[in-house]
């Protein structure tokens, strides 16, 4: 399995967390984080200036999917970082 | 006049609200450690608007339709035209890229509370009434304007050849204007006000009458800070927007004020009405054009709202609107 | 006397707290992105909880013993008693599976600190003295059904074959029903109120009593938004447990009411104990269940007590009670 | 003599302050899963400085300055001979490391805010008028010391070979020392207090003033969880420490009552003055000394200060420096 | 190194952490998340419906001891999600 | 590209941002942990015993001289923990 993170600015949670949905993610985990990147730093005191990360369990196929629209769709329009990982999880056949 | 303005000023300065505000920036200034968390943030946000709501509401509820249908109006129609004219001021005159020059006028178009807030806060520090119920004019100006610069903004991206069904777009940001959390903590208090009366105010006054005041300083020490962290970005949205961000709050308060005058307001009433004008919004504008116009850059519409037009507003703003006001009542020294 | 009740269920209605919750339900429906943080529900929580214990408390030091024991025994009584009952039903009638019966039954026999704290402030509303230190009746009814629920759920386990020791488990949940944070909060203020007493409440009044229905306003607005995110589960629990949800309360509220009149209370203070019946607990048991009995279906319990019983209690349900209490008592229209 | 000692520490521990920090001790005693999330201790720590900075420079602002210089200087010399002599012992009879040594006597040296508010909080309690300015005191005594300690620690580690360049790091100290969030919250709003005097004080004190003896009780609940979570290392530092932490601020405490009188301030001012001698910092000195000499084991400093010293002070220190400062004075009993 | 990873409700977190220190894990990090899944949307605004995930390295054979041990007692009891992946430390002799 | 996380006191926040940008790092993403380990609980209720999580991504030769710094400098003074993992990136000019 795949584990797809998404550091992002907070207000495109609505627009990534549709995203997932529309890829086939059955589930994701979101917390917010503060950070700072080529769009400066963002100190996570106001909604406007926080971070959210995003992780996503999902076979390989869809973690290709899911980084080739965010690549796509979303780099230009938002202050975003975004990779993949292995992982072994259990029940496999939940994601 | 001159004289009043000056002193007007100074009672501004001297209030602990903007004291804080000053705080708040020196802090960020010096690079202390200070920080509010954010939940801290929207706790103040909570309860400004909710405090706000509820008292405008109160007040709505005695003071009857009647009187408040007609500057609801005429605030609706400012939301309208400050988008347009600043629009193409921003793009014609100070040559932005146009997703850029709608997303800017729909923040000056629509609202700030807190600026707002300050403005009753200053008017009670000087002891100078003013109609309650003019939270319902912040409550109806602060989506007019962002639908308005959100339509300006789409319409420039298909220009540039962006297919993008509009429908879907603009549905969204009616959403976010109708229904973002500033607007349903505002409104919705309103209502509550309206609907629970004085009776409801007076039970809940321990909490949302008689802390507000000191409520509002803490939260301007964190404004403070937000707004002066914006201060890096000064120089890297040039020149015009420098220059925009203080004459386009002046020509709307001026004219809020007149307007406020023409449909009936009292002195301190048009005060407000011409700050309402010159203010721009920093809760709901950026989040509603963030989602519906993630092409325009942010640097621009928060460093020129937060960074310049904010700080200005409440500091030397509010008491030049004010000025204007005596003046256009022709009031004689007090 | 049906008059009456419509009175008083508008009087609850039109209370700021009452509309703020409704705003919250709205909110959720229209979708709005309007959020409390975990920090701020926490904040909240901590505060009520401390107010009420303290209150309470200055007010048993003023009362003494003498006038407590008795109902404090029936509320301890009506804690083992109702879990029993309505496990019954729940489980022959409403044939859900015997742990999750026993889950349902400890969160219908503990109570909810919001909905008594409603049910003080509608009657301040109208206007009703009661005993101030009904509060200890809150403080002692929030253990005994946890604890029998969870026997219950226990030993149900057992006869399917789970082999896990008991005690461990029984022994877990008892240090949650004893040390989980609302009873430490609750009976830990209700003990500093007996010891500061009077002058200690005095001094603390400007936070403890003069906002506190002001911040049970703005926590009802949370608590909206809270509810009304389990709507979508209730097609999921079944007709049955729509149904309990509602049957249930009234008739734990009419013994309540009859019961606290039997111990001595006044018209007042019957209501708030019918209150305590019929109110279904919605922080202390769904931890100490979710510990020690994570077979059972949250979806089942959080749902019947915050998505169906709160809201009917504190809207409909209050108004009831005190018409009962008002009925027992045998009250002419005031 | 003795009996006053009684009576007040009886009024004392009977305040719902102190029995709220009492109930945090039992909490974390009795392993109850009640915490206090990060952002409302924050939110807390930053009222209460606020509250607190702004009380007093409102009084400074009425007092002048020439009857503050003086006690004010006193301080600062207070500020750097306690973490000399202290430091003294802790290495010497101690036999502390040099740089623990070092991180101690920079806690001690240094004051804590809360203890001082405890402390305004017992007066007001018993009735003893004291000085508002004292606040000023607070304010220049966090600072010095810790400037000390980072000095002495740092010139212990270049004996011990050290070569990392002396500057840099005592700039580092100096900055958190002068603009950490502690100092610029407290200076600051004494700032604030002095220039919107006694009129803003007025103004904000519907949340500043009045709920601020009750937000004292809810920190406090807070602080006896922090410092019970603490008691685990008593064993951990050594018999030393534990009398250390009881005997110095004891020591401390009656020298700075003496000396409070000396330098011509009234009993209570005295006893205050006594309490900001004998308090060890819990909030400016960690961050700093964490930071400029990370090389010292913060459970030797953090236990002394958080777990004995603050709460010895808090429940039995205060009623020894007003029993001493009453003695000094030569009262008799009232 | 393996880097364990459990994304759960945070009503379970005393059972989980008791787990940990039961198979052996030196340390554990833990902090408050949101999250979507089977189990419906946990949406972080009241402790009954927010999640922790928690991360601790272990010894490859801790990993899959823990992992086993999560499946068999806690999956079907609570919301949980969890799931291993590489990693390498410094001062590998500290877990 | 690896992801070095980092975790550790938040009164490190400071020296390990600058230290961060130091090694040449772009960017990175942080937030508050709680966390348990040889140094004892660190329960996350004030700022004077919360953990801080750092990650960053970084290339591989900046990954292994910031672990090597951090363990030259900093794992004597402070409560941390560091390790790096695989990831693969989009954007690799980015980092
Ligand atoms: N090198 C990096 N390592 C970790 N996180 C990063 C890095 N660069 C950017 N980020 C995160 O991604 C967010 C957006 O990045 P950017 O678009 O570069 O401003 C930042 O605010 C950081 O939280
Ligand atoms: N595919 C996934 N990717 C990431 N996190 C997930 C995924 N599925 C579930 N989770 C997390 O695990 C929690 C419990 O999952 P569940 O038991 O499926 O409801 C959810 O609330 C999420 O935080
Ligand atoms: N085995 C581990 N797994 C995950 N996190 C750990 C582990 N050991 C320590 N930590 C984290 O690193 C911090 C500092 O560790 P220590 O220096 O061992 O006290 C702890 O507070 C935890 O947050
Ligand atoms: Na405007
Ligand atoms: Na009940
Ligand atoms: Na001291």
């Amino acid at each position: 399995m795949k584990l797809v993170t998404i550091v992002c600015e907070k207000l495109a949670r609505e627009a990534v967390t549709r995203l997932l949905r529309d890829v086939g993610a059955h589930g994701w985990t979101l917390w917010e984080v503060e950070g700072s990147g080529a769009q400066g730093s963002r100190t996570g005191d106001i909604p406007e200036f926080t971070n959210i990360q995003v992780e996503v369990i999902v076979p390989p196929a869809v973690a290709e999917m899911l980084l080739t629209r965010l690549e796509k769709e979303f780099f230009k329009r938002y202050a975003m970082v975004a990779y993949e990982s292995d992982i072994s999880v259990i029940r496999r056949e939940k994601f | 006049m001159n004289a009043d303005l000056l002193q007007a000023i100074q009672a501004n300065l001297l209030s602990p609200a903007l004291l804080f505000f000053v705080l708040g920036v020196v802090a960020t200034l010096v690079k202390s450690d200070l920080k509010f968390p954010e939940p801290l943030y929207i706790t103040l946000t909570i309860y400004l608007l909710t405090a706000i709501g509820l008292k405008g509401g109160a007040a709505l509820s005695e003071a009857g339709l009647a009187k408040v249908w007609l500057p609801t109006l005429a605030g609706i129609a400012l939301g309208v035209v400050i988008p347009l004219w600043t629009y193409a001021a921003l793009r014609f005159i100070g040559r932005l890229p146009a997703v850029d020059a709608a997303a800017i006028c729909a923040h000056y178009g629509s609202v700030s509370a807190v600026t707002f807030i300050a403005a009753t806060n200053f008017l009670k520090q000087i002891g100078q009434p003013f109609e309650d119920y003019a939270t319902a004019f912040l409550a109806v100006m602060e989506s007019p304007a962002i639908i308005v610069g959100v339509m300006l903004g789409k319409l420039a991206l298909r220009r540039e050849g962006d297919a993008a069904p509009l429908g879907g777009v603009i549905k969204g940001a009616l959403h976010e204007a109708l229904f973002g959390r500033s607007v349903v903590l505002l409104v919705g208090a309103l209502a509550v006000g309206i609907l629970s009366g004085k009776k409801g105010l007076e039970a809940t006054a321990g909490f949302f009458v008689s802390p507000f005041q000191g409520v509002l300083a803490l939260f301007l020490l964190e404004m403070g800070m937000v707004a002066a962290k914006r201060f890096a970005d000064l120089k890297r949205v040039g020149p015009f927007l420098l220059v925009f961000g203080i004459v386009a709050p002046v020509l709307n308060g001026i004219a809020g004020v007149l307007i406020g005058q023409a449909v009936g307001l009292s002195l301190g009433g048009a005060t407000l009405f011409g700050t309402l004008a010159a203010s721009a919004s920093y809760i709901a504008a950026p989040a509603a054009i963030r989602l519906s116009l993630p092409e325009a850059n942010p640097t621009f519409y928060l460093t020129a709202a937060l960074g310049i037009t904010f700080p200005f507003n409440i500091t030397l703003g509010l008491p030049l609107y004010f000025a204007v006001a005596r003046w256009a009542f022709g009031a004689s020294t007090p």
